[in-house]
């Protein structure tokens, strides 16, 4: 059995460590912090582990299937006899996975940033926002009530903010905190209305029960919940794709993603904790957590959700081939590979081989903490180094990072999925569950892997190769053996994750899943994939004039890419201009004109009448009597004839 | 005989102080010094006899009846005079005349004591001139003011008038019924278009004193042309007077035509609130400011006429003497700032809380009280006035009566603002207060915060019915 | 626990801050007499709490009812029940902050903390009182101290905002004598809220008098259209009268709209529910969006009052159990927050001596406390977990969710729309003030929170976490009440 | 055939009113005085004509004897006799007509549709002996009460003429 | 032509009553307003005194009436007079317009 404290402390511990280093970090830890706060959280990840152990290897299976635990809930806000929030703790496969995968990464960050933020005035806090953060992400994995995981998914999107913003002092960083949380939040209010639909269809918030009652054919709630549909459209499916559309802003989906690229303002350690391996993925897990609902009550929105992926990956990719930052390139490699673990479960079905999607994806989401956050931590060190994202400033940097420059090199193979590192295996089962159930996106990804080869190594080649490096200024070097150490790990995460049997652990069922490997259907994603590097390596190794040429011939195609299509431009249109000019500025005309006017219009109005009938008042005492004799008369008439 | 001086002690009193001052000043005299505290204490003997012994009886052959309730508006009366002889002391003080003064003003006060006790046409006709005739004297006592005289020149002038179609109804009447009696007329009542052409002649003399839209024109113009305690009297004790008579001559003399003067009232008093408080906020001076007040509580005072039962009585009753703290309270600032400073603007009073804070505060209080805010007594008065005409079940009147209420709020805010909120550069310097307007002016403002908190008070003047 | 002592403990503090010799003496006399009022409302709570779970049901608690004027059959009747506590507790809290927040004023310090003192006076007996011609009484008491407070000690157009917002709130307080005498008439002449509960009112005129009511007390809680006096009064009144109006003051009319309005009404709901409905949907957004394009911080926050009690309101016409629950949440959180909110602004216009959020920038690095409670209250307003407001906005949709028909579901949605643009704008407020690089060279002299204010937001902070931390406890003690409101509702 | 009484009554009618108009006319103030005193005459007259003698000759000794007396002095004291008054405005007296045409119409329309009730009761004499005994008697019928008001009435006019006529420093410009 | 009686009291108490009203809202002298205001009381008196007679003989009250309205309008009449006296002291003039200061 669980042991419920033990999964309590996960997320409590790193919650203990924001507060305690918000609070009172510079007043009494100062340097300290850090360690503080590393600390927890090695506590915390190795009691992931240990529960990660205990799970899959003791008490996890029960007559051959994974179960749900729930080993602690209380009741937290109980809304009306049948709806409450509840807080608990759900362990089962995805959320064990994920608890291993955001506590290491979260750990791995925590060391990585003692060296690559040493220095920082608001160190401490720093180190207790990321604390917030580990808390927040852990709760959402751990959360047994689909209002639970709201909660956390607010939270997550908080700590986001305050990491993607914190460097306040400059513009672009506020601007991109600001954008990332109101893109979020605008997802998110559409998951909060596919919270209420399925809550309201199911009669409850629970995700057991819920996916229980809104998954046995016959129910009466389903029934309840046919009887009611929205243009056209039964309301579980509005409900469905409505929470769906949450998870899409948090895993930016297209085209809910053009928060991400611009959230890597953040701190490096950050843009690799949170916008790589842990909250970009909270979509995914998501559509894991809610996949029995999906994939059996409402296959169209999967479908649909298949197809965001697709679309997202090549569209990422694309866009990702013309960024000169390298941040953002791995940032739009990011939603590519996000896009990759959406359509898996897109193209998956529940239960038995056809859920192989299901299992691919996770595995996908596994394999790519690893070695994303790998990427983003060595890209960190370059920045570290050079002190600048832009590729035109760097170059031929494998002789004065060498750690970096191999760790960086494993990951981008994996990222290419060249066989036997772990990308590949993650990204052939993907492919062999869109090949079985939906051969137009198996061939988009076929291609989109391509293009990931090619724009990763263009990546590589261009930091590490192109032209020679003249260092100028001081420069530390690799930061020492706290930035150093989780390169070394994650690369070996990078390297073997692959090999875990995934299947056996993680299904859509939970019963072991089988994995079937062709090795001639491997032979089609690898060519692609080493084609792609081939033509990075032809074009970026050393200095030549080809890129130039070839993106003039593209031309607005590039050009489009190089803008990432002109979307951000269409959201500014239509908040700025749309928004803004349209509702926002006539409402306030409205208000202080119209009815604020009329306040005023009316106190003018009594006003002038008064002044309009002072007249009457005109000191003529003959006058008076006129006025007088007048209303005896005209009264007189009234009641005689009138009443 | 004992039952004559029992019955009407009130009246006995006033008139044995009246003669008293006759002879003060028929003999040496007496200098205005030692004058008033007599006359005070007088009067408040007079207050303080008029609380005791108070019992039901008829005199005359029913031309003079009382009740413990009309002792109770009688005594109201008096206490309106006794505190318009404190609050107004610095000016009368200096008045050349102060026992014609208080002559004139207790024989206005014994006509109001007759006009509620009368029980006949006849009666009615005679006190009320008793109480109009002398105040037209009264206003005129600024001797020097132009517009002293000007003012009781239109006093004397239009209330001539009005008595005239008050006449002119009353003869029809006794035409009409053959009776002048209050007791007999209501089962002579007719109802014929005659008659009620005739009660319409009778009211528009009530509407008259009372200064209900549209017979109120003079109103504005004899108080500020008059002295501020003579614009007391009138706005206080006389407007109170011709309130309570109102209600018998309504209830119980035309009570066979009750839907007509319904109608009537209603009008009327919207027509009074509207105007009133149309006109008060324009206004500049604080007389006439108060004048056009005034004129629109008479139009609320009107609403809880209206429905003509125990507990609209009850309501204008006790409205009447949280009315009186209120006002003379009011009034009261306004003549020590003026037998000070001698300025009467609004605009003067900016500022005034620096340096005056205790009238300041005695004036705010009498403007929330008038305004009906709570927890000053005229939050009360103003409620169960409402809640007295609320129970025909107009709501629209209501509401019209309950709107306008924003309107005086408006302006009554105006003074408050004034005094606490502008800045002036010149404000009216810190003026001592003579002792005895400080008592009247405390008194006022203890009536203003405590006569609604105690609701016994409500309670006791219902029991009088 | 004798409910007397909560209106005597403000009248004491009140007498004795007028005898008080000098200022310093006057602060801490207002200071002493705020936290034993603030005891009061916590052991009234733990009083209260001990009571409910000693198995007292009766729906009124620590009732006590004398007879005023017998004539009228007005009785001083007072008592609590769990909605009462809790927004006796928020009075509580609001007007301890709010006394430490105004610490420094030396104009008139006196009268200040008198008026200050008579409001929370006003506020506790509304919440008390059982008698709607009590509970009238309390309400108008809070009016004029108001007028004072913006017209003296207020900044920018005061008297107009101060003459806008007497005569707006006067208007509501006759549209609710009018009700108020309407239900004294057809309820058997009676005030009393317990008895006109049980009255047999017909249907056709509770529908004469739901208007009334609901309108009046719709003016003190900002109903769209009649809001007007929100932003302008809010934004010129002192700090501490901007807290208690738009922290408490506005409560008042929510609880009034639901007490009085909803609860002795229920037929008169059922049939004007929709039209509030559409008035509190179109001031969420409306409210919203307005403030979107607002420069100064205390228009910013005044509009997103109006847009946030819009939630009150529009719960109050869904009319279902959680409905109602959430909106009082809303009204307890909101008044938490709005006050915490105006109290930080004021704190920032006491240094900057601006309020355009154009000319700061990067405080966060000169008063990091002051900014860091900014931005919480920031996050409370767009409704972050773990803060009230998320609690309460939750409820209030799960509640409107209850209601099945397409128009509940499409105001629903229009209501929660607002929670994205509330995060525009509470981003926008704060990134232009707290972040970026300090634009101002003099703001980086300015100093950071005093202790008096830093406890004053310590207070309200405390409040608004201990709900939305464990919304449970006040849950608990709200659902009883809506119950009884929406019992009476479907006619039980 | 018209008898005397007939007679006599058009006559005095015929003075009043026209005596009346004539006073409010005039443009002399002097004239004017003159003209209500014939007036008031005719009215006296009337009453004679009535039969109430008593009335008549209170009639006579009050105004003629006392009011119109007062109001000459007054004219002589305020103004030269000979000289023409200030016309009245025109629109004024448009007004005034109007509102005094429309009052009279109202007033005849009324009193004439009305069908006024008379007495039983005998006739009670208006003889001199008559009314004193009532004036001065204080049960049902009497009028003490009355006369008691009166008198005060009149003593306050009577002080307050006198204040306010006789002031002792009077202003001077 | 009729017998005279109440009527023609009555009409020509209505004329007269309505000539005192033009009267006073028409002349500008202060003691010709006074003036008609005692036409106006006299036509009151001869409605008294009429009813009295052809209506109400039984019992005296009419009769009374125009005695104390007799009177009051000596009463009256001498205030007014004293107050126009004062009035002209002040003003130099009994015009009512030279007395109207006191305004809206």
């Amino acid at each position: 059995m669980p042991n419920a404290i033990n999964i309590a402390l996960i997320p409590l511990l790193p919650f203990a460590g924001f507060l305690l280093l918000g609070l009172f970090g510079k007043k009494f830890f100062g340097k300290t912090a850090g360690l503080i706060g590393t600390a927890l959280l090695l506590v915390s990840c190795l009691l992931a582990f240990q529960t990660a152990y205990d799970y899959f290897f003791v008490y996890g299976k029960v007559n051959g299937a994974y179960q749900q635990f729930v080993p602690m809930q209380f009741v937290w806000l109980q809304f009306s006899k049948t709806l409450s929030i509840d807080m608990g703790l759900m362990i089962d496969p995805i959320s064990v996975v994920m608890l291993v995968v955001v506590t290491f990464v979260s750990l791995m960050v925590h060391i990585y940033s003692l060296g690559y933020m040493k220095g920082e005035a608001r160190f401490p806090v720093y180190y207790s926002f990321l604390g917030l953060f580990s808390f927040s992400m852990l709760g959402l994995v751990l959360a047994t009530n689909i209002f639970q995981i709201y909660i956390f998914w607010e939270l997550v999107g908080v700590s986001s903010f305050l990491l993607i913003g914190f460097y306040y002092e400059k513009p672009s960083a506020v601007a991109a905190s600001k954008k990332a949380f109101i893109v979020t939040r605008f997802a998110d209010f559409g998951f909060l209305i596919g919270i209420l639909i399925l809550s309201y269809c199911s009669n409850t918030l629970s995700f057991a029960e819920l996916i229980q009652r809104l998954t046995t054919p016959g129910s009466s709630e389903l029934q309840t919940a046919a009887g009611y549909s929205f243009l056209g459209i039964s309301a579980l499916t509005w409900g469905a794709a409505l929470v769906f559309i949450g998870g899409a802003g948090k895993s930016a989906m297209f085209p809910l993603h053009i928060w991400l690229p611009d959230a890597m303002e953040g701190p490096t350690p950050v843009s690799a904790l949170i916008h790589a391996a842990t909250m970009v993925v909270a979509g995914v897990y998501l559509v894991a957590r809610l996949f029995p609902v999906f994939a059996l009550t409402t296959p169209e929105v999967l479908e649909g959700i298949g197809w965001v992926g697709a679309v997202s990956a090549i569209f990422a990719a694309v866009i990702a081939c013309t960024q000169t930052d390298i941040k953002r390139v791995l940032a739009y490699s990011t939603m590519s590979q996000i896009g990759y673990m959406m359509f898996a479960l897109g193209v998956s079905k529940y239960g038995g081989e056809e859920g192989l999607g299901y299992t691919a994806s996770i595995f996908h989401l596994f394999t790519h903490a690893m070695f994303k956050a790998l990427l983003f931590l060595g890209a960190g060190s370059v920045i570290h180094y050079v002190h600048s994202n832009e590729m035109k400033d760097m170059g031929g940097l494998r002789k004065f990072l060498p750690v970096t420059h191999i760790t960086f090199l494993i990951a981008c193979l994996a990222i290419a999925g060249v066989p036997p590192l772990a990308g590949f295996f993650s990204k052939e089962e993907i492919l062999l569950a869109a090949y079985q159930h939906n051969q137009a996106i198996y061939y988009i990804a076929l291609i989109t892997s391509g293009i990931t080869a090619f724009y990763m190594f263009r990546l590589y080649f261009n930091i590490f190769w192109s032209k020679p490096y003249h260092p100028h200024g001081e420069h530390q070097g690799e930061g020492g053996f706290v930035m150093t150490l989780p390169l070394f790990l994650l690369a070996a995460g990078a390297l073997f994750a692959g090999f875990i049997p995934f299947g056996t652990l993680v299904s859509s069922d939970g019963k072991p899943l089988e994995s079937h490997f062709h090795l001639s259907f491997s032979i089609a994603p690898v060519a692609l994939g080493l084609a792609g590097i081939a033509a990075a390596m032809v074009l970026y190794k050393s200095q030549n004039e080809r890129p130039g040429r070839i993106s003039a011939s593209l031309g607005g195609l590039y050009t489009a890419a190089c803008h990432k299509f002109y979307i951000d431009e269409l959201y500014l249109f239509v908040t700025r201009k749309v928004l803004f000019n349209l509702v926002g500025r006539p409402a306030a005309w409205f208000d202080r004109n119209v009815v604020d006017g009329l306040v005023n219009v009316t106190g003018n109005i009594t006003l002038s009448l008064s002044e309009g009938i002072r007249k009457m008042q005109s000191g003529k005492v003959q006058q008076y009597g006129i006025y007088v004799l007048s209303a005896v008369i005209v009264l007189s008439v009234l009641f005689i004839y009138v009443w | 005989m004992n039952e004559l001086l029992l019955l009407m002690k009130n009246e006995l009193m006033v008139t044995a102080i009246i003669f008293l001052l006759l002879f003060i000043k028929v003999g040496k005299g007496m200098s205005n010094d030692r004058l008033l505290p007599v006359v005070q204490t007088l009067l408040l003997a007079n207050l303080i006899l008029g609380c005791f012994f108070n019992q039901e009886g008829a005199l005359f052959g029913n031309m003079y009846h009382t009740t413990p309730l009309i002792a109770l508006q009688k005594n109201i009366l008096g206490l309106g005079v006794y505190l318009i002889s404190l609050v107004c002391s610095d000016w009368l003080k200096k008045t050349e005349h102060l026992a014609e003064f208080f002559l004139l003003m207790l024989s206005a006060l014994l006509g109001m004591y007759l006009l509620i006790s009368g029980g006949n046409l006849l009666i009615f006709y005679l006190s009320l001139e008793l109480a109009t005739i002398p105040v037209a004297a009264m206003a005129n006592f600024d001797l020097d003011k132009k517009r002293s005289s000007e003012g009781a020149m239109k006093q004397i002038l239009s209330s001539a008038f009005s008595s005239g179609i008050l006449l002119f109804g009353i003869s029809l009447i006794y035409g009409i019924t053959g009776t002048i009696s209050f007791s007999e007329l209501p089962q002579l009542a007719d109802g014929s278009a005659l008659f009620i052409m005739a009660f319409i002649f009778l009211f528009s003399a009530l509407a008259f004193k009372l200064s209900i839209v549209p017979f109120h024109l003079w109103t504005a113009d004899v108080y500020e042309g008059a002295p501020v305690p003579v614009t007391a009297f009138l706005s206080v004790v006389s407007k109170g007077a011709v309130a309570f008579v109102l209600m018998t001559v309504l209830y119980k003399v035309f009570q066979p035509i009750e839907s007509t003067w319904y109608i009537l009232v209603v009008i009327l008093s919207v027509a009074s609130m509207l105007i009133g408080n149309l006109f008060a906020v324009r206004q500049q001076n604080i007389k006439r400011f108060l004048a056009f007040s005034s004129i629109a509580q008479v139009g609320f005072i009107l609403v809880g006429v209206s429905s003509g039962d125990i507990g609209s009585s009850t309501a204008v009753v006790y409205f009447v003497l949280i009315y009186l703290f209120s006002n003379l309270a009011a009034f009261g600032v306004a003549t020590v700032i003026a037998a000070y400073s001698g300025k009467e603007n609004i605009s003067d009073y900016k500022g005034l809380y620096q340096t005056n804070p205790f009238l300041s505060w005695v004036m705010a209080l009498a403007l929330f009280s008038l305004a009906g805010i709570p927890p000053t007594a005229g939050f009360f008065g103003k409620l169960f006035l409402l809640t007295a005409g609320g129970s025909k079940g107009s709501y629209v009147y209501l509401l019209i009566a309950a709107l306008n209420m924003i309107i005086s709020l408006y302006y009554y805010l105006r003074v408050v603002r004034a005094m606490f909120m502008d800045k002036n550069e010149t404000p009216v310097p810190p003026i001592q207060t003579g002792a005895s307007a400080k008592l009247g002016l405390i008194i006022c403002g203890i009536g203003i915060v405590l006569t609604g908190m105690m609701g016994w008070i409500y309670d006791y003047i219902q029991s009088l019915h | 626990m004798n409910l007397l002592l909560l209106l005597g403990a403000p009248l004491l503090t009140a007498v004795a801050v007028l005898l008080g010799r000098n200022k310093q003496q006057v602060r801490w006399m207002a200071l002493a007499g705020s936290v034993v009022q603030l005891l009061f409302a916590l052991g009234l709570l733990v009083a209260f709490r001990a009571e409910r779970s000693g198995g007292q049901t009766a729906q009124m608690l620590f009732e006590q009812n004398f007879p005023l004027i017998d004539a009228l059959n007005i009785h001083f009747h007072i008592g609590v029940d769990g909605i009462s506590v809790s927004m006796i507790l928020l009075t509580a809290l609001v007007v301890t902050a709010g006394v430490l927040v105004s610490w420094n004023i030396e104009k008139m310090t006196k009268e200040f903390y008198f008026l200050l003192i008579l409001l929370a006076l006003g506020a506790y007996g509304f919440f008390i009182s059982l008698n709607l011609f009590v509970l009238f009484f309390f309400l108008e008491i809070s009016v004029v101290p108001k007028y004072l407070l913006i017209g003296i000690w207020g900044s920018g157009k005061k008297e107009y905002s101060a003459n806008k917002l007497v005569l707006m709130l006067m208007m509501g307080s006759g549209l609710i004598i009018v009700g108020m005498l309407g239900l004294y008439f057809f309820g058997g002449h009676d005030f009393d809220i317990m008895n006109l509960a049980t009255a047999q009112i017909s249907t056709d005129r509770q529908n004469l008098i739901f208007p009334f009511m609901f309108l009046g007390f719709g003016v003190f809680t900002a109903l769209f259209p009649l809001h007007t006096w929100v932003p302008d009064g809010h934004s010129s009144a002192p700090t501490a009268g901007s807290m208690f109006l738009a922290g408490i003051s506005m409560k008042l009319g929510g609880y009034g709209c639901l007490r009085v309005a909803v609860y002795l009404l229920p037929e008169g709901a059922k049939e004007y529910a929709n039209i509030i409905i559409v008035l509190s949907s179109i001031a969420i957004l409306y409210g919203a969006f307005v403030t979107m394009m607002q420069k100064d911080l205390k228009y910013i926050n005044a509009y997103s009052s109006v847009s946030h009690v819009g939630f009150s309101l529009l719960a109050i016409g869904m009319l279902t159990q959680t409905a109602i629950t959430g909106a009082l949440m809303q009204m307890i959180s909101h008044g938490l927050m709005t006050a915490l909110f105006f109290a930080v602004i004021g704190m920032i216009y006491d240094r900057t001596h601006t309020r355009m959020v154009d000319e700061m920038g990067g405080l966060m690095k000169v008063m990091p406390f002051i900014t860091t409670v900014l931005f919480l209250v920031g996050l409370c307003s767009l409704g972050l977990p773990g803060l009230s407001g998320f609690v309460a906005e939750m409820t209030v949709f799960v509640g409107s969710w209850e209601n099945d028909t397409a128009f509940h579901r499409v105001a629903t949605i229009a209501a929660a729309m607002s929670i994205v643009v509330t995060a525009v704008y509470i981003l926008r407020a704060i990134g232009k003030t707290a972040m970026g690089p300090v634009t101002n060279a003099e703001h980086l002299e300015l100093k950071d929170a005093s202790w008096n204010e830093k406890l004053a937001a310590i207070i309200l902070l405390a409040g608004i976490l201990s709900i939305g931390l464990a919304p449970g406890w006040l849950n608990d003690l709200l659902t009883p009440g809506a119950e009884i409101i929406v019992n009476r509702i479907a006619g039980k | 055939m018209m008898s005397g009484s007939t007679i006599l009554f058009y006559l005095l009618a015929a003075l009043t009113l026209a005596c009346g108009l004539l006073s409010v006319t005039t443009r002399h103030i002097f004239r004017a005085a003159i003209y209500v005193l014939f007036a008031l005459i005719g009215i006296a007259g009337l009453y004679f004509w009535m039969e109430y003698e008593f009335i008549a000759a209170v009639q006579i000794v009050v105004y003629v004897g006392g009011i119109i007396v007062l109001i000459i002095f007054s004219i002589f004291l305020t103004q030269q006799a000979g000289e023409k008054l200030a016309k009245p405005a025109l629109n004024r007296q448009l007004f005034s007509a109007l509102a005094v045409f429309c009052g009279f119409a109202l007033t005849l329309l009324q009193v004439f549709q009305h069908e006024f009730k008379a007495g039983a009761e005998p006739a009670l004499a208006p003889t001199v002996a008559n009314i004193g005994n009532n004036m001065l008697n204080i049960s049902d019928s009497g009028y003490a009460l009355p006369f008691e008001v009166i008198s005060m009435l009149l003593l306050a006019a009577l002080v307050g003429c006198i204040v306010i006529a006789l002031r002792s420093k009077p202003e001077t410009k | 032509m009729m017998e005279p009686g109440l009527y023609h009291i009555l009409f020509i108490s209505a004329a007269l009553f309505f000539i005192g009203i033009y009267g006073f809202f028409t002349r500008r002298n202060l003691i010709t307003m006074l003036m008609s205001t005692e036409l106006i009381l006299n036509s009151v008196n001869l409605n008294f005194i009429a009813f009295n007679k052809y209506l109400w003989p039984g019992k005296m009250d009419g009769l009374f009436f125009t005695v104390f309205v007799i009177a009051i309008a000596a009463a009256e009449a001498a205030v007014g007079i004293a107050i126009i006296i004062n009035l002209y002291r002040s003003h130099q003039s009994i015009d009512v317009a030279s007395a109207e200061d006191l305004k809206y």
